[in-house]
């Protein structure tokens, strides 16, 4: 294991991809020359040329589009749409074409992209920059969604995402990439649609994923200072789901907190808590509760935008409140 | 227009006179609730597709509309497949999934039977890439109506086409409205090969009632194309004979500007020129005919004798791979 | 009370707004000379002209962004965007802008934009014209969603976003435009934010909206012929949500079962039912349950497209098995 | 360039060295921490909002960038607000909302500070729909970048302004670079005048580095817009002298290609031209110079006194009735 940032993970499942397969290659809006809006592609462009690294015009649709049509002609395109506000002009082609084009050719295509984008806020870029709606994603049959929440994942993610047949969406938490963590920085491809426990516990059980995953590893550690256990759960994938390991760690503490970044109402969360309605009722000894960001476009003034979020002293208190411990 | 061999002329004639025999046929299927959904028949642009798809090889990539069977018959999809494909049942070339808006059929590189007007030339772009990538020759022909011209993605997808050189050719068919919206009320300036040009990728505008311009002028940018001269857009001026689907009563258009049109059936007018040069004879046009309906049954048959899908199967495909069946 | 269908209910509603306020004007795709994809809007053209019933180009992003700005300039545009599987290519202008523009300029501007469209499927169109995203809409702050599951809601809805000073989305479901039913052809707006008990019931409260309420309905015929009595909440509001109404009939019943043609994963139904999970937990005899639609594109077959789908005799059943009555 | 009055000449100067201080203090105050988020700066392409601005009115309407300080402050909303908003103060023209890429003033009526590249133009187009309905004669001029250019949001505004002759004056800020990449390599065809009139919209282009050569085009397209002709186009050739944001390295570019830009520096080249005619002297700019630090250091002053949003007010104004707070 190496000590490197999320960004370097990224770019690291990245330069093995092109290494190891010449189908692959990179697009978009200034992956090249630039270097990535978030440094990602940083060096790309040197090591494997334009041909393999290309920068597009700002063209979201078409560049995505272009991307499923690679795919279809044998390519294994890694396509980069700079944030995940930005995706809301290529989802058109997502949607209605990445998703679809292999159930209703009747089986006869398929489209292995993998579309990459920063999501959520933290770093006061405002409404148009900082929205976290990969569970809108999770909701489309057809393609795969994963959210890294640590370094090794980003790596590890990403290089599954390659595997795979189908379209998968890769949401890399745009305050995540300086973090650092433990990378094992030769290893293969993660698992999708496995979550991990990231902390065991005994009290109950914080379900999280991507940006939210550090913050609630700090509540989880504050929590401790005052005798509670939580366990944490790392989704790692929306899209498959693991119910299973969310349902084997209810059985164990009854209670679960969803903490997510995303908007409430209508929140990925929702479908976390409604899946442990529908899968472990009887298990519960509470109602499953979520925490997710307020329902506000981000605001740009850091007071606000960190209210605006979870934070891991309004996890902390969520939990505390659910075990009958507030105040 | 200069013709080509008899048997070149007869064979070009067939295919038109297929889709439109097969055209008639749907639409009578329609209104016996045989064929559902959005029908949108190709009834008067046949020269239009017959035209292009002979400037293209087997290797080639083809991007179709909803308004696609008749780009589905002229690249050789069986009729039994198409026919079937809009009965919804599993022998169709999507395996009912599709319908008549989403013909596909990989064999034949034909990417769909798109229904987002527009979100083909993306798809399109994004094949003729792979087929750089790859090195291999193909073309990329990509279809589209007057209508998407309008959308954000024809300037975009034209760009990037040109900007990275790729073989792709697109094929505006203009027929003049979108829907109900003519072209006038749909585009400040009408010209639509100015509108490929000023995106960097050279047009050329062709009768689009006459197959024998359309194939010569898409063979002539198919070469370029082929050449690695980068994407080439060709404006196919045609007509659709009969209202934009089923469900529509057709108030947009004056009787007489259809009647006009009608005089220059592509089909009429070039039965006329064959004639005319002694390449066609009476009795080959009702053998051919003949020939026509007989396929045309048995591609009704084949779609009444076609199995459904069983509804177990309804999550297959979803994913290429089998877990979340 | 007058007996008409839902399409000519939804046309009243547009003529007695293009009649009662000179600010009033409709834009989209075809909805002048052709008369509307759907004919909601046939006559209008000849009745008020082209300059408030005007026919666009094909360019959703921008018309839909063009009524945002015909708002802030102080009209009251309606905007048709034909059917929502396209106005996946508005969503930018729609989250980035409409709901956004308000909060971001500190509070300076408004946005009374009205955009309809048309959801859901039954009708063989396949999987770029059946889709029911209406879900996704109820995820953003700073906007309406309104879905109307009748005849008169057709009308009374449509005439409430018309006085709302914010952007209300209002997703009337293709199926439903040749229903008949009452409707108060003179009537004024209804009320958004308001569910209604349309079926009183004491065994199970069936939760829908838009296109499934009739098949709700029809549902509970059934089940009342077999002694068991359905409530059927119609929520007519998908945001702001009436969460009150739900949770009364709740504490009658102590069951529910959300039906909603969204896609399971990340459904509305799953935001309705994490809510009930919160609020009325201890109310609760057994777990809320979700029928939506199968997780696959549309497909075009009919046997498929109904398999696919919800229906009456899936939400019978469904009921059913809730209540112990399976079989 | 034919120069204007002495006191009209001081005043277009005395508005580009506004910018270019201000520039230069919220580039400090951002090492320091004081401004965050993006930070896009306008240094170098003063001359185009200052110019462009001088054939507005009032009663007009403006759509601006992300990087749009400049044309904020060429639009009259007052240094301070602008600063403050910067900071993310209540005293902020946006209240803090935004930030440095969203700032609004509807007094001014002007409608943002958008942040999405190309998503400020169709809202333009609907400003100016709805003047047109009204029987107002106001002009909506609309900012953008030549990176804009690419989204398909450009050609569907364009076409749906000229469509229905709109007064929108489109304002391409033509810096010749769309972050890291120039502009021939995101357009196959580099000319925009021309696309613009593809689209159905006349255009001219002008040096976006002479402020009265950028005013005079102005005037000329506005008065035509005006006039009831339609939309217009004014490309402006012009550079930006720093980074695109305050993140950026900067490494796509040649040193000696920003230094050659650097030596058409609008003001520079303003100062030289003002002097030659003898409109201006050395006190004149001393005196010009104080004013602005003074005007600079006001706007601090007033962003560093301003108060916070109180966290309570979080949920205000996402709807405009409270019935949701
Ligand atoms: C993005 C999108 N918007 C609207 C529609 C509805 N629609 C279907 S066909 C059509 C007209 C398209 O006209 P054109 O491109 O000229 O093709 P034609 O039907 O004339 O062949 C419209 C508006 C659609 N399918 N997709
Ligand atoms: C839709 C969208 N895509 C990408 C971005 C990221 N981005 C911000 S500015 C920019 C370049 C824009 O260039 P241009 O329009 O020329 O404006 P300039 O910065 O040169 O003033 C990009 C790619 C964005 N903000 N919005
Ligand atoms: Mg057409
Ligand atoms: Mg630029």
């Amino acid at each position: 294991m190496t000590k490197m940032t999320y960004r370097d993970a990224a770019r690291s499942a990245l330069r093995d991809a092109l290494r190891g397969d010449p189908r692959v290659f990179l697009m978009g809006e200034d992956v090249g020359r630039y270097g990535g809006a978030f440094a990602v592609s940083h060096g790309l462009l040197a090591e494997f040329g334009p041909e393999r690294v290309r920068d597009t015009p700002l063209s979201e649709n078409t560049f995505v589009g272009a991307g499923v049509g690679a795919a279809l002609g044998g390519m294994r395109p890694i396509v980069e749409v700079m944030t995940v506000n930005f995706s809301l002009l290529c989802l058109d082609q997502i949607v209605n074409n990445a998703a679809t084009l292999r159930h209703m050719s009747g089986g006869q295509l398929s489209v292995p992209l993998v579309v990459r984008m920063a999501t959520g806020a933290g770093r006061q870029l405002a409404a148009q920059h900082s929205h976290s709606l990969e569970g809108w994603y999770a909701h489309i049959p057809g393609i795969k969604v994963v959210a890294p929440g640590t370094a090794d994942d980003a790596r590890a993610l990403l290089l599954a995402a390659l595997r795979e047949p189908d379209p998968v969406f890769v949401f890399e938490h745009a305050a995540l990439y300086p973090m650092e963590g433990e990378v094992d920085a030769t290893g293969g491809p993660g698992e999708i649609g496995r979550a991990l426990v990231r902390r065991a516990g005994t009290d109950l059980t914080l379900i999280t994923y991507g940006g939210s995953l550090p913050k609630t590893l700090a509540a989880a550690e504050r929590l401790a200072g005052e005798g509670i256990e939580a366990e944490v759960i790392d989704l790692r994938s929306l899209r498959p789901l693991d119910t299973a390991t969310i349902l084997a760690s209810i059985a164990r503490t009854h209670r679960a907190l969803v903490v997510d970044e995303g908007w409430r109402t209508g929140s990925f969360a929702a479908e976390v808590s409604a899946q442990i309605m529908e899968r472990a009722f009887y298990d519960l000894d509470g109602p499953v509760q979520r925490l997710c960001s307020a329902e506000v476009p981000m605001p740009y003034a850091r007071h606000l935008e960190d209210a605006a979020l979870p934070q891991p002293a309004t996890i902390a208190a969520a939990a505390r409140a659910m075990l009958g411990r507030d105040g | 227009m200069t013709l080509p061999s008899r048997e070149r002329g007869l064979d070009l004639l067939r295919q038109m006179t297929r889709i439109r025999r097969f055209e008639e046929r749907a639409a009578e299927l329609y209104t016996v609730g045989k064929i559902r959904g959005f029908l949108h028949l190709y009834i008067g642009e046949e020269a239009v597709a017959v035209g292009a798809m002979q400037a293209l090889t087997p290797d080639d990539n083809v991007v179709a509309t909803y308004r696609e069977h008749g780009q589905a018959l002229a690249r050789g999809i069986p009729p039994g497949a198409v026919m079937a494909e809009m009965y919804g049942k599993a022998n169709g070339c999507s395996r009912g999934h599709g319908g008549s808006m989403h013909l596909f059929d990989v064999s034949r590189r034909f990417h769909g039977g798109h229904a987002i007007v527009g979100g083909g030339l993306p798809v399109a772009v994004g094949l003729a890439l792979a087929d750089a990538l790859q090195k291999r020759a193909a073309v990329t022909a990509c279809f589209f109506g007057d209508g998407a011209v309008a959308e954000g993605a024809f300037a975009e997808s034209l760009n990037l086409a040109a900007l990275w050189r790729l073989p792709v050719l697109f094929v505006c068919e203009n027929n003049l409205y979108a829907m109900g919206t003519a072209l006038a009320r749909h585009q400040a300036q009408t010209d639509i090969v100015r509108k490929a040009e000023a995106a960097g990728v050279p047009g050329q505008a062709v009768d689009g009632m006459d197959v024998l311009a359309v194939e010569a002028a898409a063979r002539l940018a198919t070469a370029a194309v082929r050449a690695g001269q980068g994407p080439r857009l060709l404006e196919a001026r045609t007509y659709r004979f009969r209202a934009h689907s089923m469900y529509d009563p057709d108030l947009y258009r004056a009787k007489e500007e259809i009647e006009r049109w009608k005089a220059s059936d592509p089909i009429g007018h070039f039965v006329a020129a064959l004639r005319a040069e002694g390449l066609l004879v009476d009795a080959d046009l009702a053998a051919l005919e003949h020939a026509v309906a007989a396929e045309v049954d048995a591609a009704v048959a084949e779609a009444e004798a076609g199995p459904w899908e069983p509804v177990e199967d309804l999550l297959k495909d979803v994913y290429t791979a089998a877990e979340r069946r």
